[in-house]
């Protein structure tokens, strides 16, 4: 597809992290739907205020694991009962118990790999190139101690100037646009 | 800033008389910077070039090592009948068992919500991967015919033949390859958003590119971090039983067999309990010196030193237990190979080892580590670390060797005297280990900057945010 | 600060991951392919040997019996390479000036061997036994193909060990009447195609190669068919090995009760009880091959 | 073992230390080119094994003085750079006729034989590795008898100063690839001696002499006839042309000399052999023994059942383990007086240790109180201990008239054997189970010594034009006070026939390369006098000659083959044979084939009637304070003959555990006396010789004496016996060949010695829980009590309770419910065989011929000192050897321990890769080329019996050991984990027979080499779903138990449990001995 064009949404700049939790809150509440925080650290509260409450992740996990033990375990039976059964120390073909711990750890590793890759899947990582590195003061700190509300130009009730002066009244540092 | 400088109250909390986990007046910048500059200081300490060097040595040695033993095979190690498994296996749980603090660090105690262990976690995970690439190292070398490791994997060959899984050594490879992939998932997913901020603060172009690929294009984005959060508590609640598992499996690999001395139900719970304790050890002997180096006093305090002291007595205590327990069978359980056993290991002509090992295990850190004073003493605790390790290592010592080398048959009795080349692969792993470390050091952040910042006052989103907040 | 990557690069990021993904998984097909490749086995490959020896002209053209240079196929282990001798039988009178056999005369006149290569060679820890494989009905074509329609040598399997085991775990698919081990033509039976065979009571000491007749014309038309391998005969004083059991005389066809095999299933499992085959756990019990 | 680590590091090849030798020396430049190059067809099968490359030398010895000292490179050449000489295509080309490259192409050698152990470790990677293209050879005309992979069996007989062993050998493709006792001969009955055993191993010795050489260059055989013929000719009478040979025990040899004796009446022929030399057996009497008849045996210092060294082993042993197998039934008493620990002693129901020079002493007591005439005992002052026994043996003797035995020693002094034969006249004996014939086994019987002692003043007085030297060493073994040395140069030209350029050879002029037993005709008798045709298995590798072709060629008929002389000798005997004088071709044949000739057995009836009256002196025995050093031949390498074969020197000593070397054997007492500690350096003297040995510690030695093996110190040996041990013959004499007064002082120094098992001097303790007093074996203690491995009764407690082997802690086997798994189904309606062995530890004497018999047949690898030392040793049966009791006074238990086939095999278990599996007829199959090397399965062996390839032991290269192997077996590469298969090779081998005859496998149909070897039948193998068979009833018997069978691992190799028939009267007498704290 043709890359976006015009403006990607408006990024305003909050000194604390209380500040961006009230301005998003007060955003949500106004209705605007398409629109996201960015903070250094993980801000529960900031995720709440514009309603994200569940996520995927636990579920990829749960499929994961589940596949991966079963596989184990499946392939362990056939190998020695099926494929090419053998007398080992007298011990029955169907060892069972023996046959528990390596499905047992992968479970684990297929699991964890779900979680781990799943997560960024479901974030849309890898994108090296985002819009909002264009803002001007985004890379300066958003990953370091600023902390920013984006109002993004897909919400209905975006408008350029309205939703700009809307911001300002959010009392931020300051409001930049951001462009494709 | 040496600690010294700074005042008692700085680093004890006058509410809670406890050692503060982070010294005051550390803001999000400042955090920032101190880890950041590490990394993205383009003047590179001598010191730390020093400390590469003898790495490199060792490494070498170890290369040499390896080379000598490809083309003559293992026959040049001490092993011989009836002591078929010497340093390698030994080397090998000894390095397996430190490779379980840093994910117990970052998964269990994040479990348990302890907030002093953001600081350390990073580095300790690192020390895992880095210990576990050691370890795996030495079930490869230490077969006859390494060249055909591979039939120990599950694959379609056309001799039709498959892996044999009531063995406990397939049980190790699968254990120890999850917990190798798992932990280095968990250190990565807990690093993007860090090597965000890289990106972000680095300079250089190259730097750029390079923190900016790693970092996957992280931005902060709440809806992430949320994911990222409920992803890092599952990964974390996976290694821990995981952690847990992995020890326990190795233990097997001597619980199963009939061999007195190794067929003992009590060896999983105390090899964990000892790995966990050789674990914390090792990272009490890479965080010292680094807060020191690095100046990092501010980030981890005596709190974390402490705190670790507390654990490696706990841990101390239960592996004490695993000995006495193993004493205390030997003779109620009435069974001759048990009590001949640990009568041999005790007084035997390999006697010297166990006495070793009780002295470096249990004597020396059991005795001392109450005394809080001590536990906050870097020198002590550098010292005790050491011990600590050297002790866990006799341990593995004294239940391969000693056992084996007089098992039921008197007639087959041996005895083991290791080579050269025994001990040049020992401190050749270990010169691997720190090569490895010196380099994440240099070139990835050591500490979660993120989790850190969490820690600061400035975190906390005041209850002054407005009257919707209160309902 | 400007942007680090452009936006192409999300693409690239992904395709690189999928790209990595179908490169680990075309490897691990690669090698699994190659291993069973001709390249590793040699199957089909004909070796450059001193003298271009026809299988065809000699099985198909003349006719010889493939005991006439494999002497010992029947007694040892080994089948036998034929003695420089063996070819101056014939080559005596025949062809005595043909270039292509100046190696044989060279050989015949120096004392010196001729060096073959080795078309058929296992792995040197697996011990494989043709007597025991003839004598209990797996015919030379069901391992080595048509020679009989092989100008030059060459390998018809793999002789991979899953070759062998898939064999040895169902043998039944693969067995027929040791009348026909030598019969290069030899084809399952089929409705359109039966085979009659009748089984005399097993007696301890016979070899169990005699206890079973089999014909593909129809007995009650009157003659048998199939040539007669010598196993089939009575032991005489060649075979050492059969040495201990007394001569008895061949059964008369007619004599027996036929029973009609339309299927090599049938035929298989008939003959898997009267030449007394082992049990598929016995003959794929690591022993029976390594030692 | 403080020196242990220094070995460790010896052992990877890492620069000699402290040693004397090296193991596996990897750097022989010449040879390394050679068989680089010859390598360059099989490139492709190494590439997986690098070390091949560094480790050309395997497994084999070289001694750093042998590399300088041995001359030129002659010596030193591989085989590989033998092969393409003319000589050898010669040898090769009798043998395999026109397929000679057959056997000298490195690639295609490996084309038909199954030796290729190399590409084992390409096994794994079969699947993604190429194998090299493999060239054929075939014949060009095929010898008619040949089917290529069926092997050949020949009677021959290996020729021994004590009586030949009459052998039946097994050939593959006309090579000896396996020698084993003739099963139908009378004399031994199929059984054989490690020393018959390793012959093969001599036979295809790579470091064999190869040419004829005159002062040290090449020449051919007929220029040496043409020379010694021509030179004798000239003496007319034969003035000045002596003779040296080793004792000669062919009839057709001594007709031979005979004959020359005629022609040339001034010619001397001296014989000596070290061992034989001033012992009744080099004189003109034979003494046999029957002890099937015997209920008591007495031997004074008679060691009868630890060797071959003794006369008419193998039929003594025969019978006297059969009188032991059901004790219910009855069961003989022996009774040892011995002055050195040995295995007679420690299987003796009474053991009394006497020094050497005592014994004479003690058997004129005996004579005098059983009541031989004329004999005057010297006054000696016996212990209460020696009088007590002396009392209760004349009872039991004199209760046994008739059905008794006393056996002489052989190297005791002559009064010895004459008193004995007295004793046995006075009671009865003679006749009935001794027997007494005029002939022996030497034919030309002589006083060694005294013959030997004139031959060096002859020299002396320069009366010796020519020395002619067969198969005899004497620069190495002759007395010391002769001063053979110096004397010998004094002969204008010495020629030297033998099989190696040895010390001799070394400085002769003329050297004749010896052709080996296996290699040519000859003749010898059993001790029993039964003549055995000894026929060639092979044309002589390397060209070699015999004594026969030497002393021929003085001859009127010069050219007259062995071959020709023998069949001369025998030929009338064998038509007188003949009922219907018939076909001589056939009768001629026939006495091949059978291995024997009929009625040729000495007559044993000659002096039946013995005069049970002594007149002659016997010597006082010396100072009890004194010290006495005594020699013996060694058990493994005899008087030095053997030095040169691996498989011997690596053989674990009976009693002491001891390869690789003799040393000062001494008692416990002696070692804390002189404050020393094992492997510490003594000096020997007697007279003004000195000797310097290692301290090695022996149980049950008497006090103030030392044992000496003969045999070791070789300069000149070979690759492998070259600087093993020390030449005990620098303090031996003339005047006191067996036992002489010396002296011993502690020097500086340390050297190490190889004791292949756990030796209880390492395991001594008197710490808690009461493992072991100072004086006790703690092995022992262990095994014998808590342990339950060996378990024994005396025939009392036996007969009060016939199940004493399964009463006791830890002696009940566990019932077949015990486990949480179902059992595995082993019935008959699920498998025809179930193979099981059983070992009757009654019979087991610990001759060692079993681990012999099975290096042989199982392809096993010599793995040198220095592996050995550290335990590496790839045996896989031992003899493992318990000391009950007071170690200065002990009496031990020998087990034989291989693979017990559990059906619960530990090992199996904790295999990751199902290397080692188990197979539906019970075997615990070992899968070498699916073996990565874990050595779990080692760690989990509770009977430690499975071997690892630490390095590369097997010898892959020496062309002449190749053709030894045994094709049906895999040879094991490095990395890899093997053991006992019970023979599996045997077992396929019958299947295939049996399935291809349709019938079962009959009972004795599969033997195993070490049940094939054993003299005693103390082996037994078979199948145990077969109700009928040996074992079933063996396994049966009450008797029967399971080593550590209380972890259920459920072995299929039983022990019946020892009995032992003590004479009441003796067998409480506590008996204080001093402290045997080493």
């Amino acid at each position: 597809m043709p890359p976006r064009e015009g403006t990607y949404g408006l990024l305003a700049e909050f000194r604390t992290p209380g500040d961006l939790v009230r301005a998003a809150r007060q955003a949500h509440e106004d209705g605007w739907r398409r629109l996201d925080c960015y903070t250094p650290y993980p801000l529960e509260e900031a995720a709440e205020a514009i309603g994200f409450h569940r996520n995927k992740v636990p579920l990829v996990t749960l499929i994961g694991g589940l596949l991966g033990g079963a596989a184990m375990f499946a392939l362990e039976t056939w190998i020695s009962v099926i494929a090419f059964p053998l007398n080992i120390a007298g011990r029955p073909t169907y060892s069972w118990p023996a046959f528990l711990v390596p499905a047992y750890e992968w479970t684990i590793l297929w699991a964890g790999l779900s979680a781990g890759f799943g997560m960024l899947a479901l974030n849309g990582l890898p994108s090296l190139y985002h819009p909002l590195f264009n803002a001007p003061n985004f890379r300066t700190g958003a990953t370091t101690d600023k902390f920013f509300l984006c109002l993004e130009a897909l919400d209905p009730k975006f408008d350029l100037v309205e939703s700009k002066a809307y911001l300002e009244g959010l009392e931020p540092i300051s409001v930049v646009e951001v462009e494709y | 800033m040496a600690t010294s400088e700074v005042n008692i109250h700085d680093r004890v909390d006058p509410a809670t008389g406890e050692y503060r986990v982070i010294a005051p007046g550390e803001s999000f910048l400042s955090v920032t910077e101190k880890v950041t500059r590490i990394v993205l200081t383009p003047h590179t300490p001598l010191g730390w070039f020093g400390f590469f060097a003898v790495a490199g040595a060792g490494t070498t040695m170890l290369m040499v090592a390896l080379t000598w033993l490809f083309l003559k095979g293992v026959g040049i190690w001490a092993i011989s009948q009836p002591v078929a498994w010497g340093f390698a296996i030994i080397n090998f749980v000894w390095w397996i068992g430190i490779g379980h603090a840093g994910t117990l660090i970052s998964a269990i105690l994040l479990l348990f919500k302890q907030g002093w262990r953001n600081s350390i976690s990073r580095f300790a995970e690192a020390m895992t991967i880095f210990a576990v690439i050691c370890a795996a190292m030495f079930p490869v070398i230490h077969v006859g015919r390494p060249w055909l490791g591979y039939w120990l994997l599950p694959l379609p060959l056309t001799m039709d033949v498959w892996p044999q899984f009531r063995s406990p050594l397939m049980w190790d490879t699968f254990a120890v390859s999850t917990y190798a992939t798992i932990s280095v998932v968990f250190w990565y997913i807990g690093m993007v958003p860090d090597l965000g901020t890289l990106r972000d603060r680095a300079q250089s172009k190259i730097a750029q590119y390079f923190y900016g690929i790693l970092s996957v294009g992280w931005r902060g984005s709440v809806r992430h971090w949320m994911r990222y959060e409920t992803a890092s508590l599952l990964l974390a609640g996976l290694a821990t039983p995981l952690v847990l598992s992995v020890h326990t499996v190795i233990s097997f690999d001597f619980a199963v067999a009939v061999l007195p001395g190794w067929h003992t139900t009590i060896f999983p719970p105390y090899f964990v309990a000892g790995a966990i304790y050789s674990g914390f050890a090792m990272v009490l002997t890479l965080a010292i010196p680094l807060r020191k180096f690095y100046h990092l006093e501010a980030l981890v305090t005596e709190r974390h030193i402490d705190n670790m002291g507390k654990i490696m007595l706990v841990t101390g205590f239960i592996v004490g237990y695993g000995y006495g327990m193993e004493a205390f069978m030997a003779w109620y359980s009435a069974d001759h190979w048990e009590a001949f056993t640990f009568w041999n290991r005790a007084f035997g002509p390999m006697g010297w080892s166990y006495w070793l090992l009780v002295t470096l295990n249990l004597f020396i850190p059991l005795t001392t580590l109450w005394v809080r004073k001590w536990r906050t003493n870097m020198i002590f605790m550098f010292a005790m670390s050491i011990i600590v390790n050297t002790g866990m290592w006799f341990e593995r010592f004294v239940i391969i060797v000693t056992s084996l080398t007089r098992d039921y048959l008197p007639s087959s009795w041996g005895t083991y005297r290791a080579t050269k080349w025994d001990y040049m692969t020992l401190f050749g792993s270990l010169g691997l280990f720190t090569f490895l470390f010196l380099l994440f050091v240099r070139f990835l952040p050591m500490m979660p900057m993120n989790e850190i910042r969490l820690l600061l006052p400035a975190a906390k989103v005041r209850a002054k945010t407005g009257p919707e907040v209160s309902k | 600060m400007p942007q680090i990557f452009d936006r192409s690069s999300n693409a690239l990021a992904r395709m690189s991951l999928v790209l990595t993904g179908l490169i680990v998984i075309a490897l691990g097909v690669m090698l699994d392919q190659l291993q069973r490749s001709p390249w590793v086995t040699r199957q089909g490959q004909r070796p450059d040997q001193p003298v271009p020896f026809s299988h065809e002209h000699h099985v198909q053209g003349l006719g010889l019996q493939c005991q006439y240079c494999h002497t010992t196929v029947e007694k040892s282990s080994y089948a036998g390479i034929p003695p420089t001798r063996t070819c101056m039988n014939c080559h005596a009178q025949i062809w005595t000036d043909a270039q292509l056999l100046e190696p044989v005369r060279n050989s015949w006149y120096t004392g010196e061997s001729i060096v073959w290569t080795k078309v058929h060679d296992l792995p040197d820890f697996v011990y494989f036994n043709h007597s025991i494989h003839v004598n209990k009905g797996i015919g030379c074509e069901s391992c080595h193909g048509r020679v009989d329609e092989m100008p030059l040598m060459y390998e018809q399997n793999t002789l991979q060990m899953e070759w062998c085991l898939n064999c040895h775990r169902n043998p039944a698919k693969n067995l027929r009447p040791t009348s026909e081990i030598y019969n290069m033509v030899w084809e399952e039976p089929t409705p359109y195609r039966p085979v009659w065979c009748a089984a005399t009571a097993d007696k301890t000491g016979v070899p169990t190669a005699q206890d079973v007749n089999c014909t593909t014309r129809d007995p009650n038309s009157g003659e048998a068919g199939g040539q007669m391998a010598a196993l089939q005969s009575p032991p005489g004083p060649g075979q050492g090995t059969e040495g201990a059991a007394p001569p008895i005389p061949v059964p008369i066809p007619s004599a027996a009760p036929y029973q009609k095999f339309t299927s090599q299933d049938e035929l298989g499992h008939f003959l898997l009880v009267h030449y007394k085959i082992k049990s598929p756990r016995l003959i794929t019990s690591c022993q029976t091959c390594h030692r | 073992m403080n020196t242990a680590a220094n070995h460790a590091e010896d052992a990877i090849g890492n620069g000699v230390k402290n040693e004397k030798q090296a193991a596996a020396a990897t750097d022989e430049p010449m040879s390394l080119a050679q068989v680089r190059q010859k390598l360059k067809g099989v490139e492709g099968k190494r590439l997986s094994t690098p070390q091949t490359k560094t480790n050309l030398r395997g497994p084999r010895l070289s001694t750093p003085q042998t590399k300088t000292n041995l001359r030129g490179p002659r010596l030193w050449r591989s085989l590989d750079e033998l092969a393409d000489t003319p000589e050898f295509r010669a040898a090769v080309e009798k043998e395999f006729p026109t397929a000679a490259q057959e056997w000298i192409d490195p690639v295609s050698r490996r084309g038909f034989l199954k030796l290729m152990g190399a590409s084992m470790a390409l096994a794994g990677l079969a699947g993604c590795t190429k194998q090299p293209e493999e060239p054929i050879y075939p014949y060009v005309k095929a010898p008619e008898d040949l089917v290529l992979g069926e092997p050949m069996y020949f009677a021959t007989a290996h020729p021994f100063p004590t009586g030949a062993v009459p052998l039946l050998v097994k050939s593959s493709e006309f090579r000896p690839i396996k020698v084993d006792g003739n099963p139908e001969h009378a004399y031994n009955r199929g059984g054989s001696d490690p020393l018959s055993q390793g012959t093969l191993l001599g036979m295809y010795d790579p470091d064999r002499s190869q040419h004829v050489l005159y002062r040290g260059e090449n020449r051919q055989w007929e220029e040496f006839v043409e020379a010694f013929t021509g030179k004798v000719a000239s003496t007319k009478d034969g003035t000045g042309i002596y003779f040296l040979s080793a004792t000669i025990t062919s009839p057709t040899l001594a007709r031979q000399w005979k004959a020359v004796q005629t022609a040339y009446p001034k010619a001397r022929l001296v014989q000596y052999d070290p061992a034989i030399a001033g012992t009744w057996a080099e004189q003109g009497i034979g003494f046999q023994a029957d002890l099937s008849s015997a209920d008591v045996i007495v031997s004074l210092d008679a060691d009868f059942i630890s060797g071959p060294a003794y006369p008419g082993f193998h039929k003594l042993v025969r019978d006297y383990a059969t009188r032991r197998k059901q004790p219910e039934k009855g069961m003989n008493r022996l009774y040892a007086i011995e002055s050195a620990t040995t295995t007679t002693g420690m299987k003796a129901e009474h053991r009394l240790l006497l020094r050497a020079s005592e014994v004479p002493a003690f058997t004129a007591e005996l004579a005098k109180a059983v009541g031989v005439g004329g004999v005057n005992p010297p006054a000696w002052d016996w212990t209460a201990e020696q009088k007590a026994y002396l009392a209760a043996l004349v009872k039991d003797l004199k209760a046994n008239s008739g059905k008794s035995a006393v056996l002489p020693g052989l190297y005791q002094d002559r009064s010895v054997y004459e008193l004995a034969l007295a004793i046995n006249g006075a009671l009865g004996n003679i006749g009935k189970t001794v027997f007494v014939s005029e002939d022996t086994v030497n034919p030309l019987p002589s006083d060694q010594l005294a013959d030997l002692k004139a031959l060096v003043a002859d020299l002396n007085a320069g009366k010796v034009d020519w020395l002619v030297m067969l198969d005899s060493n004497p620069i190495y073994d002759a007395p010391a006070d002769l001063d053979f040395n110096s004397a010998f140069n004094r002969a204008n030209i010495a020629v030297h026939l033998g099989s190696h350029l040895d010390e001799t050879g070394q400085i002769s002029h003329w050297h004749v390369n010896s052709a080996h037993y296996l290699e040519s005709w000859s003749d010898c008798r059993a001790y029993d006098g039964t003549v055995s045709i000894v026929q060639p298995m092979i044309a002589p590798l390397y060209n070699g000659h015999t004594a026969h072709e030497v002393l021929q060629s003085l001859l009127n008929q010069p050219m007259l083959s062995p071959y020709a002389a023998v069949r001369e000798t025998w030929m009338p005997v064998i038509q007188k044979n003949e009922k219907v004088p018939g076909d001589q071709e056939l009768a001629w044949r026939k006495v091949l084939h059978d291995g024997w000739i009929e009625g040729t057995a000495f007559d044993k009836t000659a002096k039946a009637n013995v005069q049970a009256a002594y007149h002659g002196a016997v010597p006082t025995p010396t100072a009890k304070d004194s010290l006495e050093i005594i020699f013996r031949p060694d058990p493994s390498v005899y008087d030095g003959r053997f030095s040169n074969v691996g498989w011997l020197q690596e053989l674990p000593k009976p009693v002491i555990s001891l390869s690789w070397d003799n040393g000062a054997l001494m008692a416990g007492a002696l070692i804390t006396k002189l404050g020393v500690a094992e492997e510490d350096v003594v000096e020997l003297s007697v007279g003004n010789g000195k000797a310097q040995a290692p301290v090695v510690a022996m149980p049950g030695h008497p006090q103030n004496s030392v044992t000496a093996y003969l045999g070791y110190g070789r300069a000149f040996a070979g690759r492998v016996g070259s600087g093993q041990g020390f030449n005990a013959y620098q303090i031996r004499y003339t005047w006191a060949p067996f036992y002489a007064a010396g002296s011993i002082r502690h020097v500086p120094g340390k050297w190490g010695v190889a004791i292949t098992k756990s030796h209880y001097q390492d395991h001594r303790s008197t710490a808690l829980l009461g493992q072991g007093s100072g004086d006790n074996s703690l092995e022992g203690d262990e095994a014998l009590g808590p342990r339950g491995i060996v378990r024994y009764a005396t025939l009392d407690e036996f007969k009060a309770n016939p199940n004493f082997a399964h009463e006791g802690e830890r002696y009940d086997t566990p019932s077949l419910d015990t486990s949480l798994f179902p059992n595995w189904d082993y019935s008959k309606a699920s498998t025809e065989n179930a193979w099981g062995m059983s070992i009757d530890m009654n019979s087991c004497v610990g001759c060692n011929a079993c681990i012999v018999s099975c290096y042989a047949e199982n392809n096993i690898a010599v793995v040198g000192k220095q592996q050995a030392r550290i335990g590496r040793t790839m045996q896989w049966i031992r003899i493992d050897t318990y000391f009950e009791g007071d170690l200065a006074a002990p009496r031990a238990h020998l087990q034989p321990m291989l693979c017990q086939q559990c059906e619960n095999a530990p090992c199996e278990q904790v295999c990751p890769v199902g290397a080692t599996v188990h197979s539906p007829e019970g075997l615990n199959m070992m899968v070498y080329n699916r073996c990565v090397g874990t050595r779990y399965c080692s760690n989990n062996c509770p009977y430690k019996v499975r071997r690892f390839n630490f390095l590369l032991y097997s010898d892959y290269e020496t062309e002449s050991l190749k053709l030894m192997r045994n094709p049906d077996v895999t040879v094991r590469s490095r990395g890899v984990m093997e053991k006992c298969s019970y023979c599996v090779q045997r077992i396929q081998e019958a299947k295939i027979t049996a399935d291809k005859e349709n019938r079962p496998i009959r009972d004795g149909e599969v033997i195993t080499a070490c049940q094939q070897a054993c003299p005693a039948q103390a082996i037994t193998f078979g199948n145990l779903n077969d109700q009928t068979s040996r074992v079933t009833k063996l396994r049966a018997m009450q008797r029967s138990y399971q080593v550590i069978a209380d972890i259920n691992t459920r072995p299929r190799t039983t022990y019946v449990a020892e009995v032992s028939n003590p004479n009441p009267e003796l067998e409480e007498t506590p008996v204080e001995h001093d402290p045997a704290k080493g």
